[in-house]
């Protein structure tokens, strides 16, 4: 604690609107940032981490009731700010990274006509200026060909690209502080290695004081010099990143660091003389799209040649980059959509080659369990129907079917008055567990699941693995998981199927893809996961 | 570009023939046909009158002949002749049409411009008494029906005020020339094109409101704030040009409309434009004039459609992309 | 549906809206049996002022007929032009758009240009053209509303359906080898109704708005008394007898007040997001 | 009063006339603005006698069979060419070709001689009563026979710039505005017209043109250009006249078609129950404002040979119901066809209807446009059906062809739509028509219209009057028994 604080917030306090899921988004919180140090700021969705970041910028939406505190910066308390007082210090003083680069730019703007309005906002440089210091600070976030993406709208750049154009931004005023909420959330692991890079490096070299939010305790070990802890509006733990780590004090945060997957895979048993599930042989699959009379068409390769198979009580595990192809296999095996070539034989049957009645039939071998478990249950039906339907679909007696699916909810962990809720009711864990219930319901061979523990908090993505483990065990089921990341891989699957660009580039036993890695993207995926320290920690 | 130009007329002109046929056999159930109305017109008549009108008028071929004679004249872009006025029906058409346009268009700008300007001053202030003010007057104009809206403009600007022309396109018999002309035909101009517009400026006074507190929940618009840019400039350059994109689409699909809506605007203001046209050729059974402005209409709904598409490839670059 | 009520109900242009509405059907239905003289009869010198006679409080038109009791029983051909109308659009908006929607490629493609076709054919020239040709009477009206307003569902429903098709719980539904008319049907309309609902609410108001445009050029049903009937008579009139267009004027107005509210209200209760966010 | 030259009047047309060539259309509108522009040999004084046109003076042979016509000197059309005996007998020619009343009106002529330029000599096959009442302008419009000889009348490219004799030119069209005629400065008539020019408005909405009258933009409101309702309130305005003359030669009768072949009204003493349920007073005092005449039966008062001695049928809804009772009536439907003109006949159905559902008569309305209406009239689908119907001064002319039997042809709206057919009307008709002199022709139709009154073929309702309203200015306008039809020609403005 050398360097003084440029921000003290002391005992914030900021109330939600009546009728929220609690009174409080951040209750009481205290913290400082100091230049040229990364504060992170950890905690499961909802715990108030985005509150507090837009508290600094006095961005807090006009619901939210500023009851207690102070944020002291310059002599000033930021909460007590008025509307003018906030123009001269956003941007310049104080800037931010949004965690969304698909929606924080505006798309009918150029990148750099976005970037020039900060310097617009605050009356600095001629517009020619704007134009030249916009083209630098891309090149300064290493924006491939910056000239051209100057003149790019949000929209033509990648996603990792985008937020580098944020990042840009955000810097372009040399502001002393710097927020940047979940900047790496929506990256693939490789973007999101090259961002914390680009970050902690900018911050060492302008002597910035930087709050990083983030739920991911690896990029927590990567980068930070001090962690905060938030759980339900309040720090329950704060300190320098080592202490954190190593020596964590409260129940909560050793139950984080706990849930954080491994990077070592645990032993298993050699499945070898199995009989296959599933046999997947040459699928191709290419997307067209556009293509009218007189419109050139857009060809993208999704599969290209893919073979595996999957024992069975075997789990494969399919990873690689985002776009990679993994969702397009999936839906493949699962025959959501049609592969151009190739087959998928389950056991005996060519589940590629079978159509209408007999097709529906053959469906109940397969099931899957969807990557986003607020998107895979109808809004307006009933658990009980969502699990009974897909049995009755197939003939089975309504009664015996909700019989079944009480005794299914039992199974994944809920009570039996589920049958009678709506989805929305439920939270997201328990949500994933009534699409395994669905999954289940129907009694199949094998489950495909796409990023089926993505969209949940690391302690409840920790709970869903389990049972997952635990089911896969009891009922013998083969099991095609989809992920990008490598931590959950290696501690659910028996192989491991690496993508690039539609092809499988390598598929071999985990625990040998893990310590002997051979194709260079299998090497550069490695590589790229955060939180070496934490991993080493765990195992 | 062109390519896709070319491909949305290639498709324009698929769906005018196929309005053309329906409509040929849809005006062809009506009761009467031009002979009989122009029979009794006459005051009397008999059977060789009859008969000699719808030989003239080719009535007497069997239907499909019929069809086929107007659809080959369509084919090569003649519209027939219209057996009442013994005229082109596209000389008629021409004739007519600029009057129609002038009247659409401007009653289409002005209730863009007006509906988008009180839209964003609802959407700014909402919640606010002016808000409320806006809603409700834009849910007046919405519900009242246009030509009681028409005559009480009427009553209240030509008769009591005195202010403004209450029919017709110009003062007749003034021959006014150059700016004086312009100003006398803009005269002309206000209480009608007002009048038809202010069902459409209601319309995209609540679209904009909406879109705008829609735009207003973005992230990029969070963005700007951060950037410290003050709260007009994130209005007018990162909300309403946003916001606007659903109005566009929607103003498109009107313009094309109001062509063939302008019947009741042009009675009631006498205004010599095609929509009248239309509406006395079917009374006539005119048929091949009723045909004919259904076909212009419909093409000037499509090249709307096609303007809309290209206004907003423009404005939004995602679209290029994307298709 | 309680939480969507609370919203609704939250919301106050939705009640005024609610209460006109429910005003207004109640008129229709019960109206006529407390008036029981039909409102064509002619009860009293013309152009009688409202307000002056006993028992005529809105005056009389210009056979001298009673105001009040033509707008008793204009309740009832509005509202029912209006809600007909809209239902028979919805009975071919929403398959056609489902259908397009569901199962693109050509079949989506067939239906949408048919969709395309009806929204290029400029609409209200296309309703008088429909009303003249099948003669004027409440069947051809409605008939003719409905085929003008349809398209726009389709349109809307096909969207709806387009984005909710690729939704992971319709996926779901295919996977456990559920047949389409039960996705369409049970997975997919549910979801897509909303919009439509709102939709719908203003579509009514504008077929009563239509049904009094087609009155005024004279393309009503003339056995039955509605409020744009008697709008689009009062009109020519309305110099010596402003009451005669004036009254139903307002029932117009504010039927189709209330319907917008409404269908303001369903939006913001269906999109409960829009209130609760702030800026 | 020493009539001024110069200024200009504005006038209302309505619907706008189809086209300007007299010989080719034959409606309405076109004869009140061509009425300017065309000519016949003879104009008519609201008593329906004749007066000098382009003919200057007339005779008849003893025996009634031969007209002689001399015709004006020094006539000469619009494009400079002389008028002369030949152009008649071309206009006859042509008109016969394209005008049915003219073809009908011209069957009695044998042969047509022209002695010289300026005499022409009918010839007619036997005497035919009503024959010196068919030259007014609408009737028999003169037509140049250099611009049409030997051309297809129809497709001739000078129907669209017409060229008459008359005191105005064509000269200029603007479609769906306003046509506008100009002075004819070498009419044959010194100092006539006085007016430099004419604007004829087209004003769709009816409601429209009473607006356009009280602010000034227009003078002249021919009949039927505003809604009844609206007559009394503008002619309380300032400085402005309303006059119903100009109508005697039409005579406009309205009555209700009754169909005579089957349903209810087959049976007479329906239809004198229909008589009976009509309060024909109401109609006249509500919904005409008092204008007009009830009417007593076949023929209008205002033209030749009425007469009032037959009988009578008072509003009597007790009478009625009883008549409905004899005739054994039993509530079946009747379907009412209103006349798609305006407001006013709206009106005036829905009060028919009423009156008629008064005593019991389960009626329908079925509400279609003007084709749709001709259809059906002339169609005979239909049972009671509104009409009104021209006279043109004569029985022979206007009234009979609604009554005898030789009329029952389909495809016509003012031929004996209704269907009755009796032998003793056929005859009177046919006799009065062949008669000579004029007093030999009235007993036939004293009896005829006897008869008529008593089988009620059709409900006579009224004796239309449509008034023209003008600003008071406007002088002289209405000289003749069609009024503005007969065109500006003697019409001045009083500044
Ligand atoms: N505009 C708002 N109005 C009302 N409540 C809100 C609003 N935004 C967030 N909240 C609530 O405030 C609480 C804290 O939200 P916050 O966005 O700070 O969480 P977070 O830690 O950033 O979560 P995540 O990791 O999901 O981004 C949550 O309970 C959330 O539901
Ligand atoms: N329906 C489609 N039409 C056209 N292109 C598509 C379609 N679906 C996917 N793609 C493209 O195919 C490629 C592979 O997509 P896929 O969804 O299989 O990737 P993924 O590995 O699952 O990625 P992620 O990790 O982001 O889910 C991507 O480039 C994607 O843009
Ligand atoms: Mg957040
Ligand atoms: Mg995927």
């Amino acid at each position: 604690m050398s360097a003084s604080p440029v921000v003290s917030i002391k005992n914030l306090k900021l109330a939600l609107p009546s009728g929220s899921d609690r009174p409080y988004a951040v209750d009481g919180i205290s913290f400082d940032l100091v230049p040229g140090k990364i504060l992170c700021v950890v905690g499961e969705s909802g715990s108030g981490k985005s509150m507090c970041a837009h508290a600094l910028l006095g961005l807090l939406p006009d619901t939210i009731i500023r009851e207690a505190g102070e944020i002291a910066y310059d002599g000033r308390n930021l909460l007590t700010l008025d509307d003018t007082g906030w123009l001269a210090l956003r941007g310049r003083h104080i800037a931010i990274v949004f965690q969304e680069p698909m929606t924080a730019l505006n798309p009918l703007m150029r990148i750099g006509d976005q970037i020039a309005e900060m310097f617009e906002a605050h009356n600095l440089l001629t517009p020619r200026q704007r134009k030249q210091k916009a083209l630098q600070l891309l090149h300064e976030v290493g924006l491939p060909e910056p000239e051209r993406s100057v003149r790019a709208y949000p929209h033509q750049l990648s996603g990792g690209q985008r937020q580098r154009a944020m990042i840009a931004m955000a810097l372009a005023l040399e502001p002393t502080i710097l927020v940047a909420d979940e900047p790496t959330t929506a990256l693939d692991v490789t973007t999101q290695a090259q961002i914390l890079e680009l970050i902690r490096d900018l911050q060492r070299r302008r002597n910035m004081a930087v709050m990083f939010i983030t739920h991911d305790f690896g990029v927590v070990s990567d980068i930070a010099d001090r962690v905060v802890v938030l759980q339900h509006g309040k720090v329950v733990e704060q300190g320098a990143a080592d202490d954190v780590f190593w020596r964590p004090q409260h129940p909560y945060t050793c139950a984080l660091l706990a849930a954080v997957p491994s990077m070592q895979p645990p032993p298993r048993a050699p499945l070898a003389d199995r009989a296959r599930a599933v046999e997947v042989v040459g699928l191709d699959k290419t997307y067209v799209s556009g293509g009218g009379w007189f419109q050139p068409e857009r060809r993208v390769q999704a599969a290209k040649q893919v073979n595996f198979d999957i024992l069975q009580g075997e789990t494969v595990g399919l990873v690689g980059e985002s776009g990679s192809g993994k969702s397009s296999v999936a839906r493949l095996v699962m025959r959501l959509i049609e592969p151009d070539q190739g087959t998928v034989r389950l056991g005996d049957t060519d589940f590629t080659r079978i159509a209408g009645k007999a097709l529906r039939r053959e469906r109940s071998r397969i099931q899957m369990i969807f990557q986003d478990p607020f998107a895979s249950l109808n809004p307006r039906r009933k658990v009980g129907n969502i699990i009974a339907d897909g049995p009755i679909a197939h003939g089975t007696d309504p009664a015996v079917a909700r019989q079944r699916a009480t005794e299914l909810l039992g199974l994944v962990g809920l009570n039996a008055s589920a049958m009678e809720r709506y989805p929305h009711e439920f939270s997201g864990g328990q949500r994933q567990r009534i699409g395994i219930a669905r999954a289940l319901a129907l009694e199949p061979e094998i489950i495909v699941a796409d990023e089926a523990v993505s969209a949940l908090d690391v302690s409840v993505q920790a709970q869903v693995l389990n049972l997952l483990e635990d089911l896969k065990a009891r009922l013998g089921l083969s099991m095609l998981f989809i992920t990008h990341d490598l931590r959950v891989a290696a501690q659910i699957c028996d192989r491991i199927a690496v993508m690039q660009r539609g092809a499988i580039v390598e598929l071999k036993p985990t625990a040998a893809l893990f310590s002997a890695p051979e194709h260079p993207y299998t090497r550069e995926l490695l590589a790229a996961v955060p939180g070496k320290i934490s991993s080493s920690r765990a195992a | 570009m062109p390519a896709f130009i070319a491909q949305r007329l290639a498709k324009a002109v698929v769906v005018l023939l196929a309005i053309v046929v329906f409509n040929f056999m849809l005006i062809r159930m009506a009761p009467g046909d031009p002979a009989m109305v122009m029979a009794g017109e006459a005051g009397a008549s008999d059977q060789i009158f009859v008969t000699q009108l719808r030989e003239k008028f080719g009535l007497d071929q069997p239907l499909p002949v019929q069809l086929y004679r107007y659809v080959k004249g369509i084919v090569t872009l003649d519209l027939g002749f219209s057996f009442r006025q013994q005229m082109p029906v596209a000389k008629l058409i021409a004739e007519r049409l600029p009057a129609t346009l002038l009247l659409t268009v401007t009653a289409f700008v002005i209730s863009l411009l007006i509906g988008v300007l009180f839209g964003t001053l609802a959407a700014r202030f909402a919640g606010t008494w002016a808000d409320t003010a806006i809603t409700i007057l834009a849910l007046i104009f919405y519900a009242t029906p246009l030509f009681w809206v028409a005559l009480m403009a009427i009553l209240l600007f030509s008769v009591s005020m005195d202010w403004l022309p209450s029919f017709g396109y110009e003062t007749v018999g003034a021959n006014y020339t150059g700016f004086a002309h312009v100003l006398d035909v803009g005269a002309h101009l206000i209480l009608p094109a007002t009048t038809m517009g202010l069902f459409f400026m209601a319309t995209y006074a609540r679209m904009t409101r909406a879109s705008m507190l829609e735009v207003k929940r973005h992230d990029f618009v969070k963005t700007a704030r951060a950037k410290g840019l003050r709260d007009a400039v994130i209005q007018r350059r990162h909300v309403l040009r946003n916001a606007l994109l659903p109005v566009v689409t929607l103003a498109g699909l009107q313009a094309g409309t109001l062509v063939g809506g302008a019947v009741l605007t042009e009675t009631v203001f006498a205004w010599p434009g095609i929509g009248r046209l239309m509406y006395e050729a079917l009374l006539q059974r005119d048929y091949n004039l009723l045909l004919g402005v259904f076909v212009v209409c419909s093409a000037m709904v499509l090249a709307f459609n096609l303007i809309t598409d290209l206004i907003y490839r423009a404005v939004d670059p995602r679209i290029e992309f994307a298709s | 549906m309680s939480k969507f009520w609370r919203t609704m109900l939250r919301n106050p242009g939705g009640v005024i809206g609610v209460t006109i509405l429910v005003l207004a059907i109640a008129i229709a239905i019960f109206g006529p049996l407390l008036f029981p003289t039909s409102p064509w009869r002619m009860v009293q010198r013309p152009f009688l002022p409202p307000f002056t006679v006993p028992g005529l409080p809105l005056g009389t038109d210009a056979l001298g007929r009673d105001v009040l009791a033509g707008i008793i029983y204009g309740a009832r051909v509005s509202l029912l032009v209006g809600l007909v109308s809209t239902m028979a659009a919805l009975a071919v908006g929403i398959p056609v758009g489902a259908l397009a929607g569901y199962f693109g490629g050509k079949v989506g493609d067939a239906l949408m240009r048919f969709t395309e076709f009806f929204q290029t054919v400029p609409s209200f020239a296309l309703a008088i053209v429909l009303v003249a040709i099948l003669q004027p009477s409440i069947v051809s009206i409605v008939l003719a509303i409905a085929i003008v307003s349809w398209p726009p569902v389709a349109r809307l429903v096909r969207g709806e359906v387009l984005s909710l098709r690729t939704r992971e719980y319709v996926q779901a539904a295919i996977v456990t080898g559920q047949s389409h008319s039960w996705i369409i049907w049970r997975e997919i309309l549910p979801n897509a109704l909303s919009p439509v609902i709102v939709l719908a609410s203003l579509m009514v108001a504008t077929a009563i708005l239509l049904e009094s445009s087609l009155s005024f050029l004279g393309l009503g049903d003339p056995n039955l008394m509605s409020w744009g009937y008697m709008v689009g008579a009062g009109r020519t009139v309305i110099r010596q007898a402003w009451w005669i267009t004036l009254f139903p004027g307002i029932a117009i107005l504010l039927s189709v007040l209330a319907l917008n509210l409404i269908g303001e209200g369903l939006n913001d209760a269906f999109n409960p997001r829009l209130h609760k966010e702030g800026r | 009063e020493e009539p001024k030259s110069g200024g200009v009047i504005n006038a209302v047309i309505q619907p706008e006339p189809p086209g300007l060539m007299m010989g080719l259309v034959q409606n309405g509108p076109t004869q009140m603005v061509a009425g300017n522009i065309y000519e016949g040999l003879l104009r008519y004084s609201p008593k329906l006698e004749p007066l000098p046109g382009l003919a200057e003076s007339w005779s008849v042979s003893e025996d009634g069979k031969t007209y002689t016509f001399k015709l004006r000197k020094g006539v000469t059309w619009h494009d400079g060419k002389p008028f002369t005996s030949a152009d008649v007998v071309f206009s006859i020619e042509f008109l016969k070709q394209t005008h049915p009343r003219a073809r009908s009106n011209f069957a009695q002529v044998d042969k047509i001689e022209t002695p010289d330029d300026n005499t022409v000599i009918f010839n007619l096959k036997q005497p035919f009563g009503p024959f010196l009442g068919v030259f007014e302008v609408g009737s028999l419009p003169m037509i140049p026979k250099h611009i049409y000889e030997g051309t297809d009348f129809k497709t001739n490219p000078a129907n669209n710039t017409p060229v008459g004799t008359g005191p105005f030119m064509f000269k200029e069209w603007q479609k769906g505005s306003f046509i506008r005629l100009v002075k004819n400065p070498s009419y044959y008539i010194k100092g006539k017209p006085h007016l430099d020019e004419i604007y004829w408005h087209v004003i769709p909405d009816a409601a429209a043109r009473a607006v356009a009258f009280e602010t000034g933009k227009v003078d002249v409101l021919p009949g039927g250009s505003v809604e009844n309702f609206d007559v009394p309130r503008l002619s309380k305005l300032k400085n402005v006249c309303v006059t119903g003359a100009g109508w005697e030669f039409f005579s406009p009768l309205s009555w209700l078609w009754l169909n005579n072949r089957s349903g209810p009204t087959a049976n007479k003493k329906f239809r004198q129950a229909v008589m009976y349920a009509l309060d024909r007073n109401f109609a006249k005092d509500v919904i005409w404002n008092g204008l007009g005449k009830v009417a007593t039966g076949p023929s209008s008062s205002s033209i030749k040979y009425y007469s009032s001695d037959v009988a009578k049928y008072d509003y009597d809804p007790g009478k009625a119901k009883a008549l409905l009772k004899e005739a054994g009536y039993n509530g079946e439907k009747v379907r009412l066809l209103p006349l798609p003109y305006g407001e006013t006949w709206q009106r005036w159905a829905e009060a028919v209807k009423q009156n008629l559902q008064d005593v019991g008569i389960n009626v329908e309305m079925v509400s279609t446009d003007v084709a749709g209406w001709n259809q059906k009239t002339s169609e005979w689908d239909y049972d009671i059906a509104f009409t009104y119907v021209y006279q043109y001064g004569d029985p022979a002319l206007g009234v009979g062809r609604t009554y005898v039997s030789s009329q029952i042809v389909k495809g016509n709206p003012f031929n004996n739509v209704e269907g009755y057919s009796n032998p003793e009307i056929d005859k009177l008709f046919a006799d009065g028509a062949v008669a000579f002199p004029d007093s030999a022709r009235k007993p036939f139709y004293d009896k005829a219209q006897k008869v008529l009154v008593d089988d009620v073929p059709v409900a006579w309702l009224l004796e239309l009057q449509f008034p023209t309203i003008t600003r008071c200015n406007v002088k002289n306008l209405i000289t003749t028994a069609i009024g503005v039809n007969d065109g500006f020609r003697d019409a001045w403005l009083d500044k």
